[in-house]
């Protein structure tokens, strides 16, 4: 019965993960969504660290590790750097209201289910039912990039993003062989670092990271 | 072996350049490297010719026809930009727009670019080749914002934004495809391995890599710059530098292509439809008009070359989406001529431009006058990217526009209409840009164009004689991709 | 060497034609030595090819198979009686060409000289590669390889913006055929890339396809020989190239779109319809008599040959429909006759044509001028290049006893004969294309009148034109051969037809039945129609011989000489003789609807009195423009897909993936 | 053969004498309907003998071309009198060229005649070129179609095969000849330059056509022009017999019939030159810009003949 426990565990873990994801698309200030992400990192990290507990499957302490250094220690603490050095903690204007995109959220979490459900039925893996929401939490984090101005909103969301897919390929498979999930550590990695170049880049040639001035490059 | 130097030159390179900074001999250095990574494949491409299909590395490096000629073209094309950049580069600082950090940034990215598509290339596992394209896009996400203007940064940001969520969306259609895959294979690496993957692709569930195809499409189609998930490319190539254009455009495009066709043969198998080959019809369609619409409206020169490539993809996928023998022949074939063609002109291009000091093509007049070399290239270049004999582009279009006619004739009109366009649009514009009279004076320094004669007289002996055993590969490779 | 077959020479001068180019382009410094030497050689494979071309006449089919191409698909080259006749105009006419231009080039700097010695070359080989070929892929790279070279031809003076507009226009309208084409070969392919005329012979397609593959077969050769409303490069390409390249495309280059036209209809498609043929004609006449009118009201020489060239290509094709029909309806003796009587009129033209362009070259080089309207009285200053090209006048003009009237001739008789058709509508319609036909002729004569009388006769309009002078030796050599070969086409028709007799039994396993001999022409029957212009020719030339030496004999042959007639009026100059404009001014006015006219008139108070006449292209403003329009139109909306926020870049990403999720689904 | 020989060179001789006589007979005709004193049947021999006495006067700039064009002109009109039958129907000539031809050898003979007016460049002379030509190429596809009724009804193109079939086989109406005469008369006082489109005796330079372009010619090879024209009406006359009242045209080999056809000749050119005299008479020139309606309607109705042919007599 301590699976079953356990289960309960993850799907509430997996609930919260959703939860932030939410938060996220209706936070107006940076260094919130810096620390909702780290969160939401946590969750992440908590959930397949669980899971490997529960299903025995030790490389997933690994990615959970990992997750952990990076999305809950590493970047949430550069995000603040950044903040702070660029100081860019201001409201981050929506393109869309926050009650629209949250409705708009809702119709893709339901979307994401149905998409979902076909293969979590054929899922083996205890922690299929799962795979619904990691689905949702990539549509949302892509609908956040969506509606958010602000470079480095942008590069939360797509990091959120990424949370998404680990968690969905933690619920599904637990989780990609080790060297993949290395490499795309890795990758994700050296994205944020390119990415710090870039703010400062993009800072010191329009003086902010308001995405309102780079759409110069149309056709007219 | 090889395949161990083909993949371990450029890394080395790569950090060494790093290492080695801009000092004197950096240029000469990056096309050392160059070759000799083009001849570790020439080595490898022997071994194939020799020996066939083979398996290195306990499963984790698979080359076949497929593969093979993109890491023969892949390196062919590095070595002969690598030539072309050396020139061009010191030009370029000469005009105080680039300075030695950021040489030496873009000698070392640019081997770890290259060692990074020859990697998604020949790697066997398709985890490994999502994660070597994101290294391929980081590589040269740095390399477009080379100048750091705002324009080069924004078209940087978006390559990079689009890329990512796109390659994003890659990933997660990799994990449907474990998720798929493990149930028969069992976990671990070796179930992500593609030769695996093959062998057991009738048994792997439908639905599944139904929707991981999805994915998979928009993601490495992002890449690909299928519209209308194409808006990265015209800002990347237009504002990075010209080496940069002709790699990405000539290079990675295609390996992104790659990466789609692997995919698609594991779905073709499992779905036992031609569901993936109508979403790629459709999309090679789209790609095509909208691009050659688009081209219509160009000022910037690179930026209507960097449409067509949008276009000649179209084309490709179109072809590949077909299927059958010859139609993956032909796009087989015509991914080797646009890349060779492609990078040429942008070398031309390339000249041009530092010539004329702007990529404006109003002010790009008489390049036959000021310099003939450059005006010829230009000109022949285009002629042979819009499918004029005897150059190959036209022999891979005749036989996909052939066969067009012949299993889908619904698609052909708009196929000629889309030629039609981009034939008006491009020529349009080239050809006052090559003839008639200009105040510029001569060019004062003497442009490295050895490549681009090189490149055109390959694309000229393709049209007119495909050598037996190139044939045999794209034969093979056709077979494979479902012919 | 001995035991070559035709074919063997074929392709050995085209190659040796490619040599010629590579040459070209290597003596890039020595002028002399282009047109010295090179021209010549090329001269000289021309007479080569038009035997060959004789010989391929008269010998069966041959094949061969070239080691390159495509890797399932080799070059495969036949050589069959159609080739022939085509090579043999190729060779004949080009050689006269090549002649004239060994002299023609000889003041162009060396530089442009080697670059238009290679292309003209590779033009030359791209034609006959055309002519050779026997499959798809080898035809259709021949075919471009032809416009492409022909493009740069075009462009040889691509300082002058009218003239690469021109180039881009031709080149544009070229491609967009052969992608036609490509598309015609792709009905006609087999699938498994069964690339080879020789399948496509022996493939059974139904007839909605075969109606498919002749339609855009239609169209692709069509764009090429200036089919309206297809034509609109044409007026603007041929002016734009240098008169010997303008001779060569209208004369030769035009032709190779019929013999693709005769070689799909009639020996690929294994079904023909009557209604293709109705089609044709329509379309042929139109073209004619479009071609004529426009011609008549052109005041720059080498436009209105242009023109002149769109007419006569309607006609061969009014023929090519008329060959049709009868073939449908299993008249093939009938089908025989027509069929000779657009091969001999295909041949004509590339003689006349050639002829006159190379003579209007002539008339450029040494006046600069090409506008009629400042030209005149140049029979008095070069004579040579005048009384040659008055044999090209006289015969395009379709007056016995020259060439050209030979396949007027023919082609009327044929439409004489359609009453034996089974369809009655067919039998209502032929006479009023008959009718159209001679129309067309007679505005023809109409037209050469009016180029030669403003060109040559009359006083010179401009002073610097009494200083002209007259053609080169090569220059007169090579107008001499073509002007000859007007003659002879035109005095022994029946040898002519004779050798076209291979033709018509290779298409419609018929010949046409000659009732007379070697001076007289009988087709069908003598009872029928017979025509012998060697007969004609010498009772002309006796009757005015023994008028001329009677009249003198019997009276006096005094002669004083005198100023002309003034009516009074003492300040006759040459401004008062009919302008280029003046002589199109009736036929402006008749046929108005075709054209809008844009007119300039001087006020009676003005010095320097101007008059311009402008007769716009309809079809242009009527077909062409609204195309632009809507390419334009829809580039604008496309374009605003891409309007630069990244954001909405996401949302197009986010969108196809919802999309394609559902549409899945 | 020999017989043949003999008819074609007699007959030839014969029109090229009697070609003055129907012109004189013309004009005489004019004279009485216009109540004027008839000038003499012979005025045209006369005419012509006088020019030829004359000394040619040529324009500074006249070219060979001006002074070949009259000879040019008057060997074609021969040749034209020679493949015509007028009177035998048996000429080794005619298979030379038929009807097609002929029309042919007409506008031969026209296009020489327009480039020697334009040769010395007045300004008349390219006036009256343009006006030919203007009003030929209307004419001669119509004579053309008129030529093709005939022929589509003989099914030939040879003149003397459409006489045989219209005289000499049994009697039948071909109402498509019927307009096919009407256009054949409007077409020929096109030709040759009469009334309503040309006035042969204007001395308006304004007003010419025809004389227009030989205004610069005199003595010799004016009066060789004049006989040409004349020839040529004559020759329209026969022709017009031919087609329309073929009857009394001796048959091949039949030299018996000759007289009688000699008489049958001389008494339709009293007839016809008589109807052209009072047709003359009765219409008078229209303006320039009328010509091609009148000469479309020609035209047009040579084509409805054509049509009438294939609706009611195939």
């Amino acid at each position: 019965m301590n699976l079953s426990f356990h289960l309960q565990v993850i799907n509430l873990l997996a609930a919260l993960l959703l939860l932030i994801s939410f938060a996220m698309l209706s936070q107006r200030r940076v260094v919130g969504l810096v620390t909702l992400f780290a969160w939401q990192g946590a969750a992440l990290a908590a959930s397949t660290a669980l899971v490997a507990w529960s299903t025995g499957q030790h490389h997933l302490y690994w990615s959970a590790a990992l997750t952990l250094a990076l999305k809950v220690v590493a970047m949430p603490w550069f995000f603040y750097r950044l903040v702070r050095k660029l100081d860019i903690n201001r409201e981050v204007e929506a393109v869309l209201n926050i009650p629209t995109t949250m409705l708009i959220g809702i119709a893709l979490v339901i979307f994401a289910f149905n998409l979902a459900l076909p293969i979590s039925q054929m899922a083996g893996t205890v922690t299929r039912s799962t795979l619904g929401i990691a689905m949702a939490c990539v549509l949302l984090a892509f609908l956040m990039m969506i509606t958010r101005r602000k470079a480095i909103t942008q590069v939360i969301g797509f990091l959120a993003m990424e949370n998404g897919l680990f968690f969905a390929a933690t619920s599904a498979s637990y989780g990609m062989p080790l060297v993949v999930e290395m490499g795309v550590a890795l990758d994700v990695l050296v994205g944020v670092f390119v990415l710090g170049i870039f703010f400062f880049q993009i800072r010191e040639t329009f003086d902010s990271l308001d995405l309102k001035h780079m759409e110069r490059l149309k056709e007219r | 072996m090889e395949i161990y130097w083909v993949l371990g030159i450029p890394l080395a390179g790569g950090l060494f350049l790093a290492a080695w900074g801009n000092r004197a001999r950096a240029p000469e250095l990056n096309a050392l490297f160059s070759l000799a990574t083009l001849a570790a494949a020439a080595a490898l491409t022997m071994r194939i010719v020799a020996e066939g299909p083979i398996m290195v590395g306990d499963g984790w490096f698979f080359i076949d026809s497929f593969n093979v000629f993109l890491v023969a073209l892949t390196a062919f094309v590095a070595f002969t930009t690598a030539l072309f950049s050396r020139p061009y580069m010191r030009i370029e600082k000469d005009h105080g727009r680039l300075n030695d950090a950021r040489l030496r940034l873009y000698h070392s990215s640019y081997q770890i670019f290259i060692g990074a598509m020859l990697l998604a290339l020949t790697t066997n596992n398709m985890g490994i080749l999502w994660v070597s394209m994101e290294a391929a896009t980081l590589a040269t996400v740095l390399l477009v914002s080379l100048y750091r203007t705002p324009a080069s940064l924004e078209a940087a940001w978006k390559y990079f934004i689009l890329c990512g969520v796109g390659i994003a969306q890659a990933l997660f259609g990799t994990i449907l495809l474990y998720f798929a895959a493990e149930k028969i294979l069992g976990s671990g690496g070796t179930a992500l391995l593609w030769t695996h993957l093959n062998g057991v692709k009738e048994q792997l569930e439908p639905t599944v890599l139904q929707l991981a195809f999805v994915f998979l499409l928009v993601g490495y189609g992002t890449k690909v710059g299928l519209a209308p998930l194409h808006n990265w490319l015209p800002d990347a190539h237009a504002e990075g530098p010209t080496p940069v254009s002709a790699v990405l455009s000539g290079l990675l495009l295609n390996v992104a292509l790659y990466a789609v066709m692997r995919s698609k043969v594991l779905v073709d198998g499992a779905l036992g439809n031609d569901m993936a080959g109508n979403l790629m019809m459709g999309f090679g369609l789209l790609s095509v008009v909208l691009a050659a619409f688009l081209i219509k409206r160009q000022t910037d020169v690179k930026r209507m070359f960097a449409y067509s490539s949008i276009e000649h993809m179209g084309l490709i996928t179109f072809a590949f989406g077909m299927g059958g023998p010859v139609a993956s022949f032909a796009g087989l074939l015509h991914m080797t001529m646009h890349s060779l063609t492609k990078s040429a002109i942008f070398f031309a291009v390339g000249h041009a431009t530092q010539k004329a000091g702007t990529q404006a093509m109003d002010s790009i007049r008489g390049l036959i006058r000021t310099n003939p070399t450059i005006g010829w290239g230009l000109m022949l270049g285009t002629v042979a990217i819009l499918g004029v004999p005897p150059f190959g582009v036209f022999a891979s279009e005749f036989l996909m526009i052939t066969t067009a006619m012949h299993e889908h004739p619904w698609a052909t009109p708009f196929l000629l209409t889309a030629l039609g366009v981009a034939f008006a649009a491009i020529f349009g514009k080239v050809q006052p840009m090559v003839f008639g009279e200009t105040e510029l004076p001569r060019l004062p320094h003497q442009p490295a164009l050895a490549p681009v004669f090189v490149h055109l007289g390959l694309v000229l002996m393709l049209g007119l004689f495909i050598p037996p055993y190139l044939a045999d590969w794209y034969r093979q490779a056709a077979a494979l991709l479902g012919g | 060497m001995l035991d070559a077959t035709p074919l063997d020479w074929a392709w050995g001068i085209v190659l040796y034609w490619l040599l010629l180019a590579g040459a070209g382009l290597a003596c890039r410094r020595h002028a002399r030595l282009v047109t010295g030497l090179l021209f010549p050689l090329g001269a000289l494979g021309a007479l080569a090819m038009a035997a060959v071309g004789l010989a391929g006449l008269a010998l069966p089919a041959g094949h061969f198979v070239l080691p390159i191409g495509l890797p399932d698909l080799p070059f495969h080259l036949r050589l069959d009686a159609l080739s022939g006749v085509f090579l043999a105009l190729l060779g004949a006419a080009a050689f006269g060409v090549t002649v004239y231009g060994a002299g023609y080039f000889r003041s162009m700097e060396a530089g442009p000289l080697a670059l238009l010695a290679l292309w003209y070359h590779l033009f030359l080989a791209g034609m006959a590669l055309v002519l050779l070929a026997d499959d798809a892929y080898a035809f259709m790279v021949a075919w471009e390889l032809m416009a492409l070279s022909s493009y740069f031809l075009v462009t040889t003076d691509h300082k002058v913006p009218v003239i690469r507009k021109a180039g881009f226009l031709y080149l544009l309208i070229a491609h967009v055929g052969a992608v036609a084409l490509l598309l015609c070969f792709g009905v006609l392919q087999g699938g498994h890339g069964a690339y080879t005329f020789d399948y496509m012979r022996s493939a059974a397609l139904t007839p909605f396809w075969a109606s498919a593959a002749f339609l855009l077969a239609l169209f692709g050769f069509g764009a090429k020989a200036g089919l309206v409303p297809l034509h609109v490069w044409l007026p603007e390409a041929h002016p734009a190239a240098p008169s010997p390249v303008s001779a060569l495309m209208s004369g030769v280059m035009l032709k190779t779109a019929v013999y693709g036209l005769l070689r799909v209809t009639f020996d690929l498609l294994n079904v023909q319809l009557a209604w293709w043929g109705s089609l044709a004609i329509a379309l042929g006449l139109l073209t004619a008599l479009y071609g004529v009118v426009f011609a008549a009201v052109q005041s720059d020489m080498k436009r209105l040959l242009a023109w002149s060239s769109i007419e006569n290509v309607g006609i061969i094709l009014a023929g090519f429909g008329l060959t049709v029909i009868f073939y449908a309806d299993g008249k093939g003796g009938l089908a025989a006759l027509t069929l000779t009587a657009l091969l001999y009129h295909a041949v004509n033209h590339a003689f006349f044509k050639g002829l006159l362009f190379v003579g209007t070259g002539s008339v450029l080089h040494s006046t600069g001028v090409r506008h009629m309207g400042a030209l005149g009285g140049l029979i008095r200053f070069m004579p040579w290049t005048a009384w040659l090209t008055l044999v090209g006048v006289l015969a395009i003009a379709g007056l016995p006893p020259l060439n050209g009237f030979v396949s007027e001739w023919l082609l009327l008789q044929a439409f004489l004969l359609t009453p034996g058709l089974s369809h009655q509508y067919l039998n209502m319609i032929i006479p009023v294309a008959a009718a159209a036909v001679a129309l067309a002729a007679a505005l023809a004569a109409y037209v050469m009148v009016k180029f030669y009388g403003v060109v040559f006769l009359g006083q010179p309009r401009a002073e610097n034109l009494r200083h002209a002078h007259d053609a080169g030796w090569p220059e007169r050599l090579g107008m001499a051969w073509l002007a000859a070969g007007c003659v002879l086409l035109g005095l022994f028709p029946s040898v002519v037809i004779g050798w076209l007799a291979p033709v018509t039994r290779l298409l419609l396993s018929q010949t046409l039945v000659n009732d007379g001999n070697w001076l007289m022409l009988a087709p069908v029957s003598a009872e029928r129609a017979s025509y012998a212009p060697v007969v004609f020719f010498l009772v002309v030339v006796a009757i005015t011989l023994v008028v001329f030496f009677g009249v003198k004999r019997v009276y006096h042959g005094r002669t004083r000489r005198a100023a002309p007639w003034d009516c009074g009026f003492p300040e006759q100059d040459a401004r008062m003789q009919d302008s280029a404009e003046g002589f199109g001014q009736p036929i402006r006015q008749i046929f108005s609807v075709f054209m809008r006219v844009e007119r300039e008139t001087p006020d009676p108070f003005d010095a320097q009195p101007r008059y311009r006449g402008d007769s716009r292209d309809k079809v242009w403003l009527l077909a062409y423009q609204p195309i632009a329009d809507l390419v334009a139109w829809l580039s604008a909306q496309a374009g605003r897909l891409q309007h630069g926020s990244i954001q909405w870049y996401l949302i197009y990403s986010f969108a196809t993936l919802i999309f394609l999720l559902v549409f899945t689904r | 053969m020999t017989a043949g020989l003999i008819l074609q060179t007699f007959q030839t001789v014969l029109a090229i004498l009697l070609a003055p006589l129907l012109m004189g007979w013309v004009n005489q005709c004019r004279a009485w309907l216009q109540g004027r004193a008839a000038p003499p049947l012979t005025q045209p021999y006369r005419v012509i003998r006088k020019l030829f006495h004359k000394d040619a006067v040529l324009a500074h700039d006249a070219g060979p071309l001006f002074r070949f064009a009259p000879y040019i002109l008057f060997a074609c009109m021969a040749l034209a009198a020679g493949i015509v039958p007028t009177i035998a129907n048996d000429l080794p000539f005619s298979p030379a060229a038929d009807v097609i031809a002929l029309v042919g050898l007409f506008a031969l003979a026209r296009v020489f005649l327009a480039l020697a007016a334009m040769d010395i460049g007045t300004a008349f002379g390219t006036l009256g070129a343009r006006r030919e030509m203007l009003i030929s190429f209307l004419a001669e596809p119509a004579l053309l179609m008129v030529f093709f009724t005939a022929s589509l009804i003989s099914h030939s193109t040879e003149l003397p095969v459409i006489v045989e079939t219209l005289a000499h086989k049994e009697f039948v109406i071909y109402p498509s000849m019927a307009f096919a005469a009407v256009a054949f008369w409007m077409v020929s006082t096109a030709e040759n330059a009469r009334i309503p489109i040309d006035n042969p005796t204007t001395h308006l330079e304004l007003t010419m056509i025809h004389e227009a372009m030989i205004l610069e010619y005199s003595a010799r090879h004016l009066a060789l022009i004049e006989w040409a024209v004349a020839l040529k009406l004559f020759v329209y006359s026969a022709l017009g017999i031919a087609l329309f009242v073929p009857w009394g045209i001796a048959p091949a080999g039949d030299l018996a019939a000759l007289p009688l056809a000699i008489l049958a000749l001389l008494a339709k050119m009293l007839a016809g030159g008589a109807g052209l005299a009072v047709l003359e008479t009765l219409s008078a020139k229209m303006r320039l810009f009328r010509a091609p309606e009148f000469l479309g309607t020609a035209f047009m109705l040579a084509v409805l003949g054509m049509l009438t042919h294939f609706l009611l007599e195939a």
